[in-house]
């Protein structure tokens, strides 16, 4: 009969402190956390009251160093291909063209000042495949490619989450394989050249 | 165990261990393969293996009480697929030791543990869903993670995707 | 006497008086209904099926279906680089991604057998259990959903969203970090980090206590759970249980403690285990507990953390990595505590390739939830799900 | 319209004293023959009622949570959300009327509606104040014990006519719930039937009235009326299948209980059935404890707090008022508590509830004989 008291009473009790914790939350709605993010030194100033936001109007801030959106400044690019190799999902597709020697001033240099040596005609990154695990920016010889932390990037359409850095037109592209194409027939032409003479030559000395 | 080569204190444990084992059932299991990194030994005759596994785990000196992981496995060289039980006294010695246990590649079957640790119950389903070998006395024999009518292995080292699954294209 | 239990029909009695009579006693005939519940269900945690037979509110029988999430995790760690499995590994229990990829990071070391500078010890052990805590949140406010109390879980979930906010800060994103790297980690930690962690700490004890207040201690939730699932120690091993689960069960096991890896054996902790007062030891309220109590020792764990932490003076966190990672011939099982027990990765490496031979994971819940048929045995739809609440379940991890 | 109609319905609008003169004018305001005062008359609880469970009640309950949770809640139709619930019903009118091809067609039609008659029925009896009453039975408080039995009906029809399983489970848990809970609520309420000597409601309101205010309600006048108070309060709760007694739609347990196959307006019946039963229960008990109509505030000397507040529109303003309060403190344990498994919730009837309240009931039958 104890036991049935006393599990009455503590259910009482219980209840009645379990709804005291409710009601003080429920007056401490006249207070809200705000948005400041984590690297806020007031980041804990107040503990209390509501902590949700409005998501469009107000947003948590996300971290400087947040990965999130993929970035390639295509002017530093040097064009490795280290990233497509690293990528788990192959979500980057590249292609490359050799500079022909007489463009390299054209093609120009890094920030750091390596020397470019590939036009990249092509650098499609598709975020939507992207895992963000920052496996290419790691890997990225001249940190052209990296995370940044922009997080919301919806799209109403798939094939907007494919962004395209390749900074040639389809035609300067075109242009380029063909004065690389010719350099290549010149120079095979000119081994050829060479080899007959070389033949001539021998064929002569016997 | 190789002479003159000084092994950490666990695996000395394991090696005490397996001695007991080795002195019960001789050739039925394969020499001590003692290393820092998963000291094990392997069931050469696999019929023997759920007596060994109750050894084991009853035995007053072993205790192998717990079976912390079971992996199938694949050794496409041997021709053969097996399973690497990670087995362990816990909270009564201090002893690990692996158990390889091993079988023909095509049709190959491994007496069933499920019984002695239940852990194994889903672990040899899971092994069968990947590899494809048998596991005699099983309760409850079935794939596990795969659908029921999934065609092959898929961590076999030959597997080949199925081209499609219900009219749904398989490889993405 | 003879009594037959026969589906379908209720329990007959059949009473033999003598040789020519025979009486039937039959209960109120009841059928057996099959109950599907799943793969949609608020409380499977996921997308795990149960086919449950019952008789009225009681269980017949539960029997789990699994793979709806199944990614074939072993098969892509076969397909590409150690370091590249990092970001996988975080998918596997996305709840406490730091763990997995702390127990990932441990095998493929000591398969190189590499020195890991203290540092990236001790920034380790801090991520990894405001981690854990991040996971105890996510399972008590979800068990307090399963229990119908909804408060208890935004609560949590307000806590949680702050640690997320945290590793954030320090790695780049708010679940699949891929932060702790094979000997090393990505980035060293923002200069304010540890302060804010240590204020963390002393914003987070007074909140424990008042979900401990709301939650943990009424009696309504406290007469859910307390009595029900019971796991006795021995078929818990046996079932290889580990983590709060074994711990719910009585034995005071830790592999924090018992297999140490790390800084852990430096660390003051303690290993809760249920005393038997407030609960039956190894029912759905023990396991409840050991969580609750475990996160008052991960906070204890991180303050001492921050104390002991080596200044980051000259500091590279990428020091150790190796330049090519490409092991030894060998295999290795390496287990660490996660928060759901025991996460263990079996690697083998064949001294050749940049990838791995074979990377199993053995996944806790996987190994937990395999007591399932056992543990719901003639229980209540109600204790289902309270027992279902207690296992702590994520479908990532179960089916990989 | 004729000028006559119009002179008596304007006259005493706002004059709180003669309020019967006002009922009457309205009931005898005739349009082209028609009695469309009286059908205003009835029609003034129903319209308050829609308008509370339109506004008040879903988002009142969504705000409440909110607070009480840590936050917002709904935000963005209107100013803080007024218009949410708006939003909602316009929403749910939208939606395709989905019936189950297995599904019985006609229980699965005819259970929200029952649920929704069942509910509102009881509102026939409730005086929202001295002149607003549909129907002043001489046993009200019995008819509205006894309709509330018929949402029990509705229930049943809805979770055997969807044809699925979890609304079964919900359709009978509600069942085995509502009607073992209906045997603490009777009796609790007869505690207060005693103490009134008569079943009419309007009657039970009037004789807790009094220049003291608060002092004359039945809660106030024994010292043993808190415990069939507080058993009602808890049975209500049972009755209108609130937390912690919520099982019979027990989410994670039933996915939705009996209304699982429900969706669109069917839904929204359900679900105003619902907030329709909350209020009434929470309006039969301000009536038979906390004295309906009457204002609670006392008359202090020359300051006459009570007269100042008495009135028909301050009648239905306090009765309003308090059952907004006793619906606060349904939402208050709702996201408070978890919920209750169904044996242990029989257990608190039978074995708890339905005990205290015949003590409670000997108790106020001895108090009401020997002390007068």
């Amino acid at each position: 009969m104890s036991e049935y008291f006393g599990n009455i009473k503590t259910g009482a009790v219980t209840i009645a402190s379990g709804m005291g914790i409710t009601l003080k939350h429920f007056f401490n709605a006249i207070h809200r956390k705000g948005d400041a993010g984590v690297d806020d030194a007031g980041y804990f100033r107040q503990v209390d009251g509501l902590c949700t936001l409005q998501y469009p109007r107000e947003v948590i801030p996300t971290p400087q160093n947040g990965r999130y959106r993929l970035y390639n400044d295509i002017e530093d690019c040097i064009g490795c291909g280290q990233c497509v190799r690293a990528c788990p999902i192959s979500c980057i597709s590249m292609e490359t063209i050799k500079v022909a020697a007489d463009d390299l001033a054209l093609c120009g240099k890094t920030s750091d000042g390596q020397q470019k040596k590939f036009w990249v005609p092509v650098f499609d990154i598709d975020v939507a495949k992207c895992m963000t695990c920052g496996m290419c920016t790691t890997v990225c010889p001249t940190e052209c490619l990296v995370h940044t932390p922009v997080s919301d990037f919806s799209e109403f359409d798939r094939s907007n989450f494919i962004y395209h850095f390749g900074n040639l037109s389809r035609l300067e592209a075109e242009a380029k394989r063909r004065k690389n194409a010719e350099l290549q027939a010149k120079a095979q032409a000119e081994k050829e050249k060479k080899a007959a003479e070389a033949l001539k030559e021998n064929s002569g000395g016997e | 165990m190789e002479e003159g080569k000084v092994f950490s204190q666990s695996v000395q444990q394991s090696a005490a261990a397996y001695a007991i084992i080795h002195e019960k059932f001789g050739t039925a299991v394969s020499a001590f393969d003692a290393n820092e990194t998963m000291p094990f030994f392997e069931v050469l005759d696999t019929g023997l293996w759920p007596e060994i596994a109750l050894f084991m785990r009853d035995h007053a000196k072993l205790k192998f009480n717990y079976m912390a992981c079971m992996t199938g496995m694949d050794y496409q060289a041997e021709e053969k697929l097996g399973i690497v039980c990670n087995l362990e006294s816990l909270s009564l010695f201090n002893h690990k030791l692996a158990v390889k246990v091993k079988c023909a590649r095509d049709g190959g079957s491994i007496p069933t543990v499920a019984y002695v640790w239940h852990t194994a119950n889903w672990h040899e389903r899971e092994a069968y869903d990947m590899f494809g070998m048998l596991f005699a006395g099983h309760p409850d024999f079935r794939r596990i993670l795969c659908p029921d009518d999934w065609e092959g292995f898929p961590l076999r080292k030959d597997y080949k995707v199925q081209e499609s699954y219900h009219g749904i294209k398989v490889p993405y | 006497m003879q009594e037959l239990d026969t589906a379908g029909l209720g329990s007959i009695r059949v009473t033999r008086k003598n040789d020519h009579t025979v009486v039937i006693e039959k209960d109120l005939a009841t059928e057996q209904m099959v109950l599907a519940m799943g793969p949609q269900h608020p409380s499977t945690h996921g997308v795990l099926k149960l086919e449950c037979l019952t008789d009225g509110e009681v269980i017949t029988e539960a029997e789990p279906f699994l793979g709806y999430l199944h990614r074939c995790f072993e098969k892509c760690c076969e397909n590409v680089d150690y370091p590249a499995i990092v970001p996988y590994t975080d998918r596997l229990d996305y709840l406490s991604g730091m763990n997995s990829e702390f127990a990932y990071a441990l095998a493929v070391e000591k398969l190189l057998d590499i020195e890991i500078p203290r540092r990236v010890e001790f920034i380790r052990v801090i991520v990894a259990e405001l981690n854990r805590i991040a996971s105890h949140l996510v399972a008590i406010g979800t068990y307090g959903i399963d229990l119908g109390a909804f408060t208890p879980f935004l609560f949590c979930f307000r806590d949680r969203e702050i640690i997320l906010g945290l590793l954030e800060w320090a790695s780049g994103a708010r679940m699949l970090y891929n932060y702790i790297w094979i000997g090393g980690l990505a980035y060293d930690v923002p200069s304010d980090f540890l302060k804010r962690v240590g204020e963390f700490v002393t914003y987070f004890r007074p909140k424990a206590v008042e979900l401990c207040n709301l939650l943990t201690k009424n009696e309504i939730f406290v007469k859910r759970t307390i009595g029900i699932g019971i796991m006795p120690a021995d078929v818990a091993i046996n079932y290889g249980w580990s983590g709060p689960m074994l711990r719910g069960s009585g034995v005071k096991w830790d592999l924090r403690r018992n297999d140490p890896y790390s800084v852990y054996p430096e660390l003051d902790f303690n290993v809760p285990v249920p005393d038997g007062k407030l609960s039956v030891v190894g029912d759905c309220l023990s396991r409840h507990l050991v969580r609750a109590l475990e996160m008052e020792e991960s906070l204890k764990i991180i303050e001492q953390c921050i104390a002991k932490m080596p200044s980051a003076e000259g500091f590279n966190p990428r020091s150790a990595i190796p330049k090519r990672i490409r092991p030894k011939a060998g295999e290795v099982y390496v287990r660490a505590e996660n928060p759901r027990g025991e996460l263990g990765f079996y690697i083998q490496s064949d001294g050749k390739s940049t990838k791995p031979l074979r990377c199993k994971a053995r996944s806790s819940c996987f190994v937990n939830l395999s007591a399932m048929k056992d543990l719901s045995k003639g229980q209540l739809i109600p204790d289902l799900v309270a027992i279902i609440g207690s296992i702590d379940i994520v479908l990532g991890e179960v089916d990989r | 319209m004729s000028s006559t109609a119009l002179s008596q319905f304007s006259i005493p609008f706002l004059m709180g004293n003669n309020l019967n003169a006002w009922s009457e004018a309205l009931a005898g305001f005739n349009l082209l023959g028609l009695p469309l005062g009286l059908v205003i008359l009835a029609a003034i609880p129903l319209v308050f009622i829609a308008l509370y469970s339109l506004t008040y009640g879903v988002y009142g309950e969504r705000k409440i949570s909110a607070f009480m949770q840590d936050r917002l809640g709904p935000m963005e139709v209107g100013k803080w959300g007024i218009l949410q619930t708006i939003a909602d019903i316009l929403k749910l009118l939208q939606k395709e009327d989905i019936v189950p091809t297995s599904a019985d067609k006609f229980l699965f039609v005819i259970g929200p509606g029952v649920l929704f008659v069942g509910s509102f029925l009881a509102y026939a009896v409730l005086p929202f104040s001295s002149a607003f009453i549909g129907a002043s039975l001489n046993v009200g408080l019995f008819y509205a014990i006894g309709i509330v039995a018929l949402e029990v009906v509705g229930i049943l029809a809805a979770g055997w006519g969807s044809n699925n399983k979890w609304s079964l489970y919900g359709a009978v848990r509600s069942v085995a719930q509502i009607v073992s809970y209906e045997i603490p609520a009777a009796i609790a309420l007869l505690c207060g039937a005693m103490m009134a000597g008569t079943l009419d409601m309007q009657q039970i309101t009037i004789l807790q009235s009094g220049s003291l205010g608060f002092v004359h309600f039945f809660l106030f006048q024994s010292p043993i009326a808190w415990l069939p108070f507080l058993i009602y309060f808890i049975a209500s709760l049972a009755e209108v299948n609130r937390a912690p007694f919520d099982i019979p739609e027990a989410e994670s347990e039933l996915v939705a209980g009996y209304f699982t196959e429900y969706s669109g307006m069917k839904f929204a019946v359900i679900f105003l059935a619902e907030y329709g039963s909350m209020f009434m229960v929470s309006a039969i008990i301000s009536i038979v404890f906390l004295g309906g109509w009457n204002s609670p505030l006392p008359n202090i000397g020359s300051l006459a707090l009570n007269d100042m507040t008495s009135g028909p529109v301050w009648g239905a303003f306090w009765i309003i008022m308090k059952g907004f309060f006793f619906i606060f403190v349904q939402m208050w344990l709702r996201w408070t508590l978890p919920r209750l498994r169904v044996d242990q919730l029989m257990y608190l009837c039978w074995k708890v509830l339905t005990p205290f309240a015949f003590v409670s009931f000997v108790l106020t039958a001895i108090w009401e004989v020997y002390v007068p």
